[in-house]
């Protein structure tokens, strides 16, 4: 139906395994509906100027619409806009802009709320002990990212711990925390992460985790003392390695996302758009479109909603 | 007479190397003073340490009478001290005019030079070429070549012909002429007498001994680090000077006061 | 006298003439080698040229109008001004890590003095040069007086500023919204000029003109030769008369000035403040210098190179994007044409002389 | 013969022995600052047992103990396992910013070869190695017989390297668990002996024994002194007849080898096969190497010094970090020590001759 | 007698300077032939081309009868050339036994050479020292210091020391003399006459007269990047062959066949 329209997916990296699906997600749709997809990506987190010379190619290149998750949701808002005076349709995928409506429609999860369901399920498993617990923050870099702000945060609230200025972490004061540190988001930031701040204090016992990489690496770093048993991880994605890892006891809980959705529908609106000029409507009672998160354990805590690991497995995305 | 360039009692020490063993050091005005001695006798490093391009571990220096403490070789330039160092101290991948004119180049008259500071290129070129061919060096095809591209004697004919231009209250040339053909040579012989009799002195390191009994006005011989003595070419032969410099033969028991 | 210099009075007639050849056969191809050979950004032109063209023929219309060719001008002007600021550096014998970095602290500087202090823009703009400046000392001072060397200093300076950033700016981004209301100044490496399809951008004109500016300098002021000469042998430099360690602090600072003009053309490109921007800056900076020709080991090469190894990978990212190559794959045909580029490049250099 | 030459006959009779100096003031100073300047990683040395020392002073147990020196250990391993084939590099005054991506792909294909092929681990890990091997090989091949400058060839690398590991790997992670049941062999450098409350892995034994056994290379044989001549001044190399190509091949075929141990030691240091580790190896191998104290020119230095490099970074992260430094300031402070060390590295050698 | 080393015609340009212009060359079994010609006529252009430091642009070289081809003075050693270049060729950094001994070093016997490849140090340096101490270098103090803390002189006889200690079947030194001093240049002439007595040929070349006629049995004289003439020393005068190099006189009508 899409004949030669073009489109545009631009990601924030292409190597972390999140935007590899929704890449995957995304090329498997404009295939079956005949979408010319190209493809762009900020060379590492916090990339945005790679970003803004990616949408100008889209124009140059004369697309119909682009699919963006933004590296800086305010600073891609001039690129976006050009974009759109161009006459494209330009959706936010995964983090909505800032402001929100600086694009035509958001499609994402609500990161904060993914965040909050982890610290949830932690405060209602530890019970009682919830009130001593020593906290591990293992955030994704000191840039700060928005994603990686509203994680920590949601964690925080759902924890039940005062977050400062909610959009910044590491000012919390709370003595439950040992400290925060920065993993870039894979095993080995993880481990060398969870490795200083057990050195600080070995007796941690909660390890928050901004993604399933970090958590796997802060694993093996609990695992060269001895503490793999006694210590509760949790993390946020959802992967097919991640929630595996759940299974295998690695990872407590994690709230999983749907990129392959996000890219899908992405993909239809953009088809959509081109053959009648309809745009998508954002979800019922929100400015956004939520693809939805579901926290998933095999250990479900009472007032927690959850899946079985065995449910994650089935809608898992790497 | 006072001198006008005084050292006393300099030491420098690099590791276990001795180089310089507490040295005396004198020049008198408007003489050539020639300095002979053995390969790695410390002249090099005398005359570094006179110019400003090596702080001695200790000694002083006068200059006209006046303590001095160079931490620079601008300093000793400054000061009035032009040096042709026996390494040349030149930039290889500039050109000819380039490192004759390094630090003093030449601005465009008028506006161009004053408020665009732009260089003269013209005129320090056709100074560099005029130069050269004084000493004879007419094998530089293109003047301006870079300096890494001309060939040893070439590259050493223009440090001494940029020493000698520039020529102020004391000319040191640290074995000017080794790498010189027989006329170029020559011509920097000519060239220093011809600066001795505008006044300036000059200190002359050099190896070639017929040379340095030709021009020099008193000759000091340097031996493991410090000045053996210091002699009259009237007074001695060439086979004298030799002998002291390299040990076979003591030195004449009293140093010349002066 | 001794009579046994006689023979060199031989040498007194000789003929006083400068040496000439015949010149022999200077074709067409022997002088087109010679020019190559005595303008050293030449050949990053060519190659420029060269891949300009291949894509047009490629992409045709899409590449080559006026639209995507001022475009990729557009997308070079921040890599295009660090660089001209990494050029400096690095002909002396340096490198600076900390370029990216002073430009966003720089940026974030304006932007804050602007909007959480709320004083004029041209005293935040101000302020913002006077920030980069400043850094820029700090890491002459390191280099030229203390002796450290620069890739550690400025290594060290990178981190210092770019957690110093990170802290001041509580990782906030200025909206472009509130800067166009507020303080459009800040916006003014914005503004374009278009002809026809081409758009210019100021950002854009400014790093053509700074380019231009600083080839002036450097081959035609003394400062300029002693750049050179430092870089080449600062021994030396210094022996023949060199204020190496001013000219040395003077080279970065205005490197740390050029970064906070960078800044201010970044707040133009992106529209507002961000303190995540410019993570890339010094790699590509330096590539960009690298490409151009100038040696990483000072003394040789040409700023006007830089601004060409600039454009050529602006043209190959931009070509090789819209022949639709996904990003991976275009990352790695990057990699695969700067080692291209540079085969060329010293091949061209090899057969002339 | 001419009688002009007579005088020379005076210097026959002169005395024949090496010329000696009474030793005047060989006081213990002297004595430490002479063989401060003779042997080279003393200095870094000194920086880190005194740096060791001023934490243990602030932290006590917490960071004086057998526990945290020896995570220091493993907190380098890799760094510094990386920083042994950068130090060859650096010292043919080369460069290699490709070393993170090497030792990346390397892991990758012993994962996947492994797990992907169904192969036996140990032709898995022979295939990584060959690849990191080749890879340096193209890096050699590219420097010494097409002259081009390694900071381009490595950049160019680094790119090609990293985007075919993620086409290759098409990011996906192989986890801790199915290595530890299928292939342990591949976590081999995970192992560890425990000495009281010390913890050594193989991974940190194996760069001890690496950076030892290429001190004893470098220092004790021909190829050795070649590494250094070359880096020195390859010209006077080449025309003192030491085979420039082939040594500098050999050095980056050498360095692609140790960059695939380090892929196989990252395996065992972080348990899984990742794709996305490694992306700081390049600048932090070069910190090391340059708070080592080897020149970036090349031909200065030594390897010892490189692996106290690494540890004295190791010591302020975590040192800081114990002290509750947060994350952002460690950044900071980090920078500041990096400069600091250097500085105090500098001095040293100023004070010593 | 055919000649050991001949050359015919080699030209070699850099841009626009024309180091050889179609130049000539001949070097007879057991002889010493000097070199001598204007700083910049191209000298040492020509060994450099003989002995493949430089490729020439055209031109043929023949070693004994044989042609041959250059292409890195690796070659030209293993053909059996031996060369002390102007410039020294030595790595600063390096200490003067490393520099002696560079890609010959000498391994310790036994299991710690042959499989552990360790260095002999001990016997290199023992080796070295007594080079030196023949050439009479006795104010090198430290034997392992690094050449670039050396005296100009005393890196020039390390590299004459090289040289003349790993001789084979030809001995090109350039300029060898130029930074020694009385006694060591003295040494160094003796050396080449005892090099010349195993019956290795040498080609030397120098600007110091005296030294050339002493010590030649064939002088070629090289003026704007060509042979001018080759003149038998004891056939000339030294005013003659100052008056060749340097233009002020015509060449013999007819040079030497050979
Ligand atoms: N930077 C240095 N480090 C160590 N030793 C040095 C250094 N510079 C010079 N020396 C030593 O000091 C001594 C004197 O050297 P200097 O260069 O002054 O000799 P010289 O008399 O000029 O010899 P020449 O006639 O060969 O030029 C030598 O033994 C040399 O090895
Ligand atoms: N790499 C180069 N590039 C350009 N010109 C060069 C290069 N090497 C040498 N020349 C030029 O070639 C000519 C011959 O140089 P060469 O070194 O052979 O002279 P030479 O006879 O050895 O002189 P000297 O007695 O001073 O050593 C010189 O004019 C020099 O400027
Ligand atoms: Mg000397
Ligand atoms: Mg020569």
């Amino acid at each position: 139906a899409g004949d030669g329209v073009g489109a545009c997916l631009i990601t924030k990296t292409d190597t972390n395994p999140f935007f590899v699906k929704m890449k995957e997600g995304a090329e498997a749709k404009a295939a079956e509906l005949g979408v010319d997809l190209k493809t762009y990506a900020g060379k590492i987190d916090g990339d945005h100027e790679t970003q803004v010379a990616a949408i100008e190619t889209c124009i140059a290149d004369g697309a119909k619409g682009i699919l963006i998750t933004a590296s800086d949701t305010s600073s891609i808002v001039s690129a976006v806009k050009q974009a759109r005076d161009a006459g494209m349709l330009v959706i936010a995928l995964d983090t909505p802009l800032n402001p929100i409506d600086a694009a035509d429609a958001t499609f994402a999860t609500d990161n904060f709320l993914a965040g909050e369901l982890i610290g949830k399920w932690a405060a209602a498993t530890l019970g009682d002990e919830a009130a001593n617990a020593k906290i591990a923050m293992l955030d994704l870099a000191v840039s700060q990212p928005t994603v990686g702000v509203l994680r920590d945060q949601g964690f925080l609230t759902g924890f039940g711990i005062d977050v400062k200025d909610p959009g910044k972490w590491g000012d919390e004061d709370d003595p439950r925390i040992v400290g925060n540190d920065v993993t870039a988001g894979n095993e080995e930031g993880g481990r060398k992460a969870m490795e200083n701040l057990l050195a600080k204090d070995p007796m941690i016992n909660v390890v928050y985790t901004i993604n399933e990489p970090a958590a796997a690496g802060a694993y093996e770093a609990l695992k060269a003392i001895g503490r793999e048993g006694d210590v509760l991880i949790v993390s946020v994605d959802g992967g097919c390695p991640g929630v595996a890892n759940v299974k295998d006891g690695v990872i407590g809980a994690t709230s999983q996302q749907y990129p392959l959705l996000m890219a899908s529908k992405g993909i239809e609106a953009i088809a959509a758009w081109a053959k009648d000029g309809t745009k998508p409507a954002p979800t019922e009672g929100k400015n956004f479109f939520d693809t939805g998160v579901a926290l998933v354990t095999d250990k479900p805590a009472e007032g927690v909603e959850s899946i079985s690991v065995a449910e994650g497995m089935d809608r898992c995305w790497g | 007479m006072q001198p006008i360039l005084k050292a006393r009692d300099l030491v420098k020490r690099y590791g276990r190397v001795v180089a310089l063993d507490s040295c005396d050091f004198d020049l008198y005005p408007g003489e050539i003073l020639a300095v002979i001695g053995d390969n790695g006798a410390g002249k090099s490093t005398l005359i570094k340490a006179i110019s400003g391009a090596v702080t001695p571990d200790s000694g002083k220096i006068w200059l006209e009478g006046r303590e001095v403490r160079f931490h620079s070789p601008l300093d000793g330039r400054h000061a009035g001290i032009e040096t042709v160092y026996q390494t040349l101290a030149m930039s290889p991948a500039l050109s000819i005019t380039d490192n004759m004119f390094m630090g003093r180049e030449l601005r465009k008259p008028g506006f161009l030079g004053s408020v665009l500071r732009q260089l003269d290129h013209k005129a320090m070129e056709s100074f560099a070429r005029e130069k050269l061919n004084e000493l004879g060096l007419m094998t530089i095809q293109n003047i301006n070549q870079a300096v890494e591209t001309l060939s040893g004697g070439q590259r050493q004919g223009v440090a001494v012909a940029r020493a000698a231009a520039f020529g102020s209250k004391v000319i040191i040339l640290d074995e000017p002429t080794a790498a010189l053909g027989v006329k170029e040579s020559r011509r920097v012989l000519e060239l220093i007498q011809d600066v001795r009799s505008r006044g300036i002195p000059i200190i002359l390191i050099s190896h070639n001994m017929p040379h340095v009994f030709e021009v020099a006005d008193r000759i000091h011989v340097h031996r493991l680090g410090r000045r053996l003595c210091v002699i009259n070419p009237k007074d001695y032969t060439m086979s004298d000077a030799v002998a002291f410099m390299t040990g076979a033969k003591e030195p004449p028991p009293e140093p010349l006061a002066a | 006298m001794s009579e046994t210099q006689d023979y060199e009075k031989a040498a007194a007639s000789s003929p006083s003439s400068v040496a000439v050849f015949a010149a022999h056969d200077q074709g067409a191809v022997k002088r087109i080698q010679h020019a190559l050979h005595q303008t050293p950004w030449m050949v990053p032109a060519i190659v420029l040229a060269a891949s300009i063209l291949v894509f047009g023929l490629l992409l045709g219309e899409k590449f080559f109008s006026p639209f995507a060719l001022t475009l990729i001008l557009q997308q070079v002007q921040i890599v295009g001004i660090l660089g001209a600021a990494q050029s400096l550096v690095i002909l002396t014998a340096g490198i600076d890590l900390s370029v990216g970095a002073i430009m966003v602290l720089s940026s974030v500087v304006m932007g804050l003095f602007s909007f959480r202090y709320g004083l004029p823009t041209e005293l935040a703009v101000a302020a913002g040069i006077a920030c980069g400046t400043f850094c820029g000392f700090i890491n002459g001072f390191l280099v030229a007086v203390m002796r450290l060397p620069p890739f550690i200093v400025t290594l060290g300076m990178w981190q210092i500023v770019l957690a110093t950033n990170f802290l001041y700016s509580a990782n906030e981004t200025i909206r472009a919204q509130e800067i166009a209301e507020q303080a459009p100044l800040l916006q003014f490496f914005g503004n374009k000029i278009a002809i026809g399809g081409a758009i210019f951008t100021y950002g854009a004109i400014f790093m053509v003109l700074l380019v231009l500016f600083l080839a002036y300098v450097l081959r035609q002021t003394a400062w300029g030769r002693h750049v050179y000469a430092v870089g080449d042998d600062p021994e030396a430099a210094e022996l023949s008369g060199v204020q190496v360690k001013r000219t040395l602090i003077s080279v970065y600072m205005l490197s740390g000035l050029i970064c906070a003009f960078a800044g201010w053309a970044l707040i133009g490109r992106i529209g507002s403040v961000s303190p995540t921007s410019g993570q890339l800056g010094n790699i590509e900076s330096i590539t960009a210098v690298v490409i151009g020709g100038i040696s990483l080991f000072g003394g040789r090469g040409s700023i006007m190179g830089m601004l060409f190894g600039a454009l050529i990978v602006g043209v190959f990212s931009l070509g090789l994007r819209l022949l639709g190559a996904d990003a991976q794959w275009t990352y790695l045909l990057i990699g695969v044409l700067i080692i291209a580029a540079v085969t060329v490049d010293q091949w061209i250099r090899k057969v002339s002389v």
